[in-house]
């Protein structure tokens, strides 16, 4: 390689190091979580040998099936509401022009975001036990929805931002009314953000912990906090097993709204 | 495309059914169960839910204060929970508890006589007994094998086991155990005696790994830490794994407690929960119980099922020159608002 | 009529006064708005409220005006003599935190910038790649990945176990249960935040004023710190900002990570409404906590609309 | 795409003729007012427009951007509510219908292929929404790609396609509804040069074949000229002339028109009289005297402008003659088909002359040589403003 090439002239020494020991903070610790997860012996620090026993113990533990269902209940309730309102709100914030308080709106929308979790989680607890509702996992829901609501709308507002006015101009033109433009051309050409904008509340619904910690109710232990006392009381590969899982879980799905998000770019991009 | 959606909406659909699927059996009634972390077997649960015909949820807390600010902030639904002793009385008189006359009970003829009549429920006409035991602390002994029968281990501690000692994050029993070190009486309200306590605890923590409850007994075997604050049969189950564990009965004193069974105000299930009481009350289950949880039951008849590790357990039979484990009633308010204040500024 | 419903976008002269909203848009929109209303806004105004009432015994508020909240913050009785005294004990709370989410934010940006500078002089077919392993662990539950970092950080755990098998130290190193710990959670929580901002702004970073750079006698180092670093600053602190304000507010971190021995801001503010059953004081703190990210935000949107403005 | 673009006229053998021609009103706009946004902020786009557009017509909007027209075709369409005014289509006022119940079909700039679907799809869109049968739809659509020759590619996505073959799908889509009135706008731009001098022809045979009204909005006048039956120029949300290509070019009605149809000079003058045919006779500040044709009516006085083409300017070696101006000649530019010549009059003033290559080297002049302007007949047109 040429010594003065535009690209060696840009390069840092050093930084290839920075990126590959980033990428080993970051994966290092998930990679040997899972490996143990496989020891044989209840033992987390030395190896005894290969093994799925931890993963058969987490599948018949019952209170790990009950919170896993409630934690897939509550994750695929909270993305569906969330993401059905985020589609609605980006509509109505994108398209069109600038209307009076529509800052406002987008700041309300993101509101989630810029609270700090813990507030968030007292403050819910708060309301919910002050105007009456009894803690469960309604009240999970509620709290979910909402701060799904901007995880939602950004893949989604991105994407409407990306698909240009005038398809809908030349569907109204072809004799559409504004329910058939929405069905047959908006959506459609909306579908790989809202893919991406339910996968990624999915997510972070069933990741949640802080506020699901605060305003779960009887009954409603979900997966982090089934987690969270079993690994306050002591660490075995039962967790591991578990967070492996959850892992994989959750790798799957970020894979699946990457693709959708990277082929819906490409055939925008054309 | 439309195709797409329809398929991702049946998959959603179809994930939504397996998901309610996988709920708790349908089952003519409904118990829930507000308990500690790890405290009731899951055979147990099984036993009494395929006996009666019950549905069994359980969640769990961490502290007796837990369960009652949850509960006096108006969190319903649960039937059953297991507070301290102390925690009953505080809760009788906040009006959380329901009056279920467990003394009524058909096996409440197993109950120990001696146990009736106590400071917090006596006659039980709210409460039965769930477990009971002390806290203390253990040491690991191929750490340090001196005397470890005194407080001196928690606030002044030998050399080798300074910053290896994991407290429990409970402020009644670290400061009462503060106290017993200075000699103090409990429920203290004298200024200067609080102040000397504040001042030791200050000190003490520099030589203190950790404040951990939940985890007392992991942070033991994982041997993070060499002396830990411990119950007695978690203590004890903390041995099971790692035998050079040992429970101290230190001569300053040491807190015994008792965990109750109680009925809350307005639970929905109102007859399981008796159903449940009645249950936990007979020696069988009650000694299935203590062979998980590995305290003391609060009925007679359970030796014959219990596992022998249990008899001879040191956590369990105190040696005859150990102290009196004594149970620590709740302070008035005045005193609770000081300790509270010498907590946070331990842990500030 | 055709102006509703978003049906026009591409008018030839876009309007400079904003039009109030109209009815369709307004009924599109309202639903999230509500539900962020009706579950957000107001949680945080009776947040706000409960901060200036007296707490009841145990748990929940008594309907008295009182500002103890606040001043307990700042002061406390005297153990002994009741006088209202001057105490650091929760300033020392929330400037630790401070403190913690700072370091933090710095170990991220040490990291993350050269990271993401790397990633941004990469062929952009393999930029792709790096930034979807950036991104994974972002989304991946804080809680498993916090547990994992306690994994391998414990004084029994594979790092120490590999430093003794190496022959580096004969007892192991204390990492888990302290501040280092801390940090360490932090920064391997909050790490993809800082880099993913900064990619994104030296990716539009023009390259070619690096070769003017070089043209006019720079070398290196002075071009990254007078020709990278400048242009790239709104990455920089968009990333900062992320790092820091979740930082700021963390609870399982400090919780698994720390030992539990030293609060910090989110425990306490937890704590008041599951221990100590003061709720008045914990609602003030969570209110406090959010004004300390509202002044941060807004100083930074300030600069931001400045620096925009020349 | 590459190469040559073939015909679409076989469309008279698809049957599609031109209905008998009638001096039918097809669109009439009334007064129309268009203002975006409110109080001092507002910005008006159209002000106070009128015109019909006669049916079987090719009818050009022509303007620079942001001169409204692109506004006046979205009116037409209904992509737009009007402030003001009123738009008649054959008769019937339709500014209070949605554009899903305008007769009227758009060809965009960018085309608006609606990329999930493929070529016959697109085109079946609007069959689809208006309910006709699915046989129907099946045979419109395969008339309407064998009449833009694209019947090959009926299931290709659009991004399959090239530029001049997503026109010509935007174009069947438009057409397959066989609106009354077809609206392009800017349909051409994003095409390179050569498929759009291709696409001008056709587009153009197109019209006549089928005998449907195209309102053609364009900045190009390029286009405007070659195509149109007639032309609208517009300019700041009005009118400022309609008239056929040679109207607007051989006699603008005000500078604005002069100036922005192909290239002009412009001198003040005053009025000084009246000569025969209707033309007056007027004065420059330097006291060349021109006689011209007038757009108004003139009085003597009147301070006005000159518009002189540069191709009817010729540029002679000095003279004495009376209508001769002389000058210095200036910057020669060749341009391939004709040199450009930049003069300087005595005073100063900057004249650009172009003259034809037709025979050799045409231009004997070198940068600093003395020279003289010789007028054409009625080169010179006065404007009034």
């Amino acid at each position: 390689m040429a010594r003065n090439s535009p690209r060696t002239l840009r390069r840092y020494p050093g930084f290839r190091w920075v990126a590959g020991g980033c990428l080993l903070l970051l994966y290092g610790p998930m990679i040997v979580i899972t490996i143990y997860s496989f020891n044989s012996i209840r033992s987390i620090t030395t190896w005894g040998g290969f093994s799925f026993d931890w993963y058969l113990k987490a599948f018949n533990n019952p209170n790990i099936q009950s919170a896993t269902a409630n934690s897939l209940i509550i994750a695929i309730a909270a993305a569906t509401t969330a993401t059905a309102l985020a589609v609605a709100a980006s509509l109505a914030m994108i398209r069109g022009p600038r209307f009076k308080g529509s800052e406002f709106g987008f700041a309300l929308i993101n509101l989630p975001l810029m609270v700090p979790e813990i507030v968030t989680a007292v403050a819910s607890l708060i309301f919910f036990l002050a105007v009456g509702i009894n803690l469960g996992l309604t009240t999970i829901l509620l709290a979910h929805i909402v701060f799904c609501i901007p995880f939602a709308y950004m893949p989604i507002a991105a994407r409407l931002e990306g698909i240009e006015g005038f398809y809908e101009d030349a569907a109204r033109d072809l004799y559409a009314s504004r329910w058939e433009t929405f069905r047959y051309v908006l959506l459609p050409m909306m579908l790989p953000g809202i893919l991406s904008g339910y996968v990624l509340a999915f997510i972070i619904s069933l990741d949640d912990f802080i506020i699901t910690n605060l305003v779960a109710g009887p009954g409603a232990t979900t997966l982090p906090l089934a987690i969270y006392g079993m690994v306050r009381v002591g660490f075995t590969p039962e967790i591991n097993a578990i967070s492996t899982m959850m892992l994989g879980v959750s790798m799957i799905f970020v894979t699946v709204s990457y693709l959708i998000g990277r082929s819906g770019a490409k055939s925008k991009g054309s | 495309m439309t195709g797409r959606l329809k398929t991702w909406a049946a998959a959603a659909a179809v994930g939504l059914g397996a998901a309610l699927a996988a709920g708790p059996a349908q089952a003519a009634g409904e118990l829930k169960i507000y308990n500690w972390f790890d405290y009731l077997p899951q055979e147990l649960i099984d036993k009494f839910s395929k006996k009666h015909d019950v549905a069994v949820t359980m969640d769990t807390y961490d502290s007796n204060e837990t369960l009652l600010s949850r509960l006096k902030a108006g969190v319903k639904g649960y039937d059953v929970a297991v507070p301290g002793d102390y925690m009953v009385q505080i809760m009788i008189s906040e009006e959380l508890l329901e009056r279920v006359e467990p003394n009524q009970l058909e096996n409440f003829k197993y109950m120990k006589k001696e146990l009736i009549d106590v400071y917090f429920d006596s006659g039980r006409h709210y409460s039965i007994p769930y477990q009971f035991g002390t806290t203390s602390f253990m040491v690991d002994t191929t750490v340090y094998d001196g005397d470890i029968n005194t407080l001196a281990i928690l606030f002044d501690p030998p050399e080798k086991l300074k910053g290896k000692i994991n407290i429990l994050k409970d402020v009644n029993d670290v400061l009462n155990a503060g106290l017993r070190y200075l000699g103090h009486p409990r429920c203290n309200d004298n200024p200067a005696h609080l102040k000397e306590l504040n001042d030791l605890l200050v000190n003490a923590k520099a030589n203190w790994l950790s404040f951990n409850s939940d985890g007392a007994k992991e942070v033991l075997v994982s041997g993070d830490a060499a002396v830990g604050m411990i119950w007695n049969g978690f203590g004890l189950r903390g041995r099971l794994e790692k035998g050079s564990l040992k429970y101290a009965y230190p001569k300053e004193g040491l807190t015994a407690w008792m965990d109750n069974l109680v009925v809350l105000k307005d639970a929905p299930n109102v007859e399981n929960a008796k159903k449940f009481l009645n249950f936990m009350l007979h020696p069988e289950n009650a000694a299935a119980l203590t062979n998980f949880a590995m305290y003391t039951a609060g009925v007679t008849g359970t030796e014959p099922y219990l596992t022998k590790e249990l008899a001879s357990a040191l956590e369990l039979n105190p040696p005859d020159d150990a102290p009196q484990p004594e149970f620590v009633p709740p302070c008035d308010p005045k005193v609770v608002k000081f300790y509270d204040r010498i907590w946070t500024n331990l842990l500030k | 009529m055709a102006g509703s419903l978003g049906l026009t976008t591409n008018g030839a002269v876009q309007p400079k006064a904003a039009a109030p909203i109209s009815r369709d848009r307004l009924l599109l929109l309202s639903p999230a708005l509500i539900a962020i209303l009706v579950f957000l806004v107001t949680p945080l105004i009776f947040i706000i409220t409960y901060s200036f009432l007296t707490p009841g015994t145990y748990g929940g508020v008594e309907w008295v005006f009182s500002t103890d909240a606040y001043v307990q913050f700042l002061f406390e009785r005297d153990l002994f003599t009741e006088d209202l005294v001057f105490s650091n004990a929760y300033l020392s709370i929330y400037s630790r935190s401070a403190l913690q989410a700072i370091v933090a934010t710095v170990i991220c940006l040490i990291i993350g910038f050269p990271t993401a500078y790397f990633i941004a002089t990469r062929p952009v077919s393999q930029r792709t790649a790096w930034v979807f392993l950036i991104t994974v662990p972002y989304w991946i539950n804080l809680l498993i990945r916090t547990v994992s970092m306690l994994f391998i950080i414990r004084d029994e755990g594979p790092i120490n176990h590999a430093l003794i098998a190496l022959g580096v130290t004969s007892e192991p190193i204390r990492m888990a249960y302290t501040d280092f710990g801390i940090a360490l959670g932090l920064v391997y929580s909050y790490l993809p935040f800082m880099v993913l901002p900064i990619y994104a702004s030296i990716e539009r970073f023009d390259f070619r004023l690096m070769e003017a750079a070089y043209d006019l006698y720079s070398d290196r180092w002075t071009i990254l710190r007078k020709i990278v670093l400048p242009i790239t600053k709104p990455g920089i602190i968009a990333g900062s900002l992320l790092v820091f304000i979740p930082s700021l507010g963390s609870f399982i971190a400090p919780d698994l990570l720390g030992g539990g021995k030293n609060l910090m801001i989110g425990n306490l503010i937890a704590l008041q409404f599951q221990g100590s059953r003061n709720w008045p004081f914990g609602s003030a703190s969570a209110v406090i906590l959010m004004t300390i990210v509202l002044i941060v935000l807004i100083i930074f949107a300030r600069r931001r609309a400045q620096a925009a403005g020349h | 795409m590459a190469g040559a673009v073939p015909g679409l006229s076989n469309s008279v053998a698809l049957g599609i003729m031109k209905p008998p021609s009638t001096d039918q009103v097809a669109v009439s706009i009334k007064s129309v007012v268009k203002t975006f946004g409110e109080g001092p902020g507002a910005v008006t786009a159209l002000d106070d427009v009128s015109l019909d557009i006669a049916d079987n017509e090719f009818f050009t909007l022509l303007g620079p951007s942001g001169c409204g027209k692109t506004t006046l075709l979205r009116i037409i369409a209904g992509f737009e509510d009007l402030t003001n005014g009123a738009v008649f289509l054959y008769g019937d006022e339709i500014e209070q219908l949605p554009p899903n119940k305008r007769p009227v079909n758009t060809v965009f700039q960018h085309y608006a292929l609606f990329p999930h679907m493929g070529v016959s799809e697109n085109v079946a869109f609007g069959l689809r929404r208006l309910k006709h049968d699915e046989a129907a739809i099946r045979s419109r659509v395969s008339e309407m790609l064998e009449l833009v020759q694209l019947d090959q590619l009926a299931d290709r996505l659009p991004a399959q396609l090239s530029g001049g073959q997503q026109q010509r799908v935007a174009l069947a889509r438009a057409l397959a509804p066989n609106p009354k009135v077809l609206l392009l706008d800017e349909p051409l731009s994003a095409l390179d040069l050569k498929l759009r001098q291709a696409m001008r022809v056709e587009l153009k045979q197109l019209q006549e074949d089928t005998g449907i009204t195209f309102i053609f909005v364009t900045h190009d006048q390029e286009e405007a000229l070659t195509m149109s039956d007639r032309i609208a120029v517009m300019s700041a949300g009005q009118v400022q002339q309609i008239g056929s290509a040679d109207d607007i070019y051989e006699r603008p009605v005000n500078r604005f028109v002069a100036d922005f149809i192909g290239d002009t000079n412009l001198l003040e003058v005053k009025v000084t009289g009246t000569a025969a045919k209707g033309a007056v006779t007027c004065e420059t500040g330097q006291g060349i005297k021109l006689t011209c044709l007038p757009a108004g009516a003139p009085k003597k006085g009147d301070r006005a402008h000159v518009s002189i083409r540069p191709e009817k300017i010729t540029l002679t070696q000095p003279s004495r003659a009376k209508d001769a101006i002389p000058c210095t000649v200036g910057r020669l530019i060749y341009l391939g088909t004709d040199t450009q010549c930049l003069v300087n009059l005595d005073d100063g003033t900057e004249i650009m002359v172009r003259n034809q290559n037709a025979h050799g080297s045409a231009l004997q002049f070198g940068t600093g040589d003395k020279a003289a302007l010789k007028l054409d007949d009625g080169a010179a047109r006065l404007l009034m403003d």
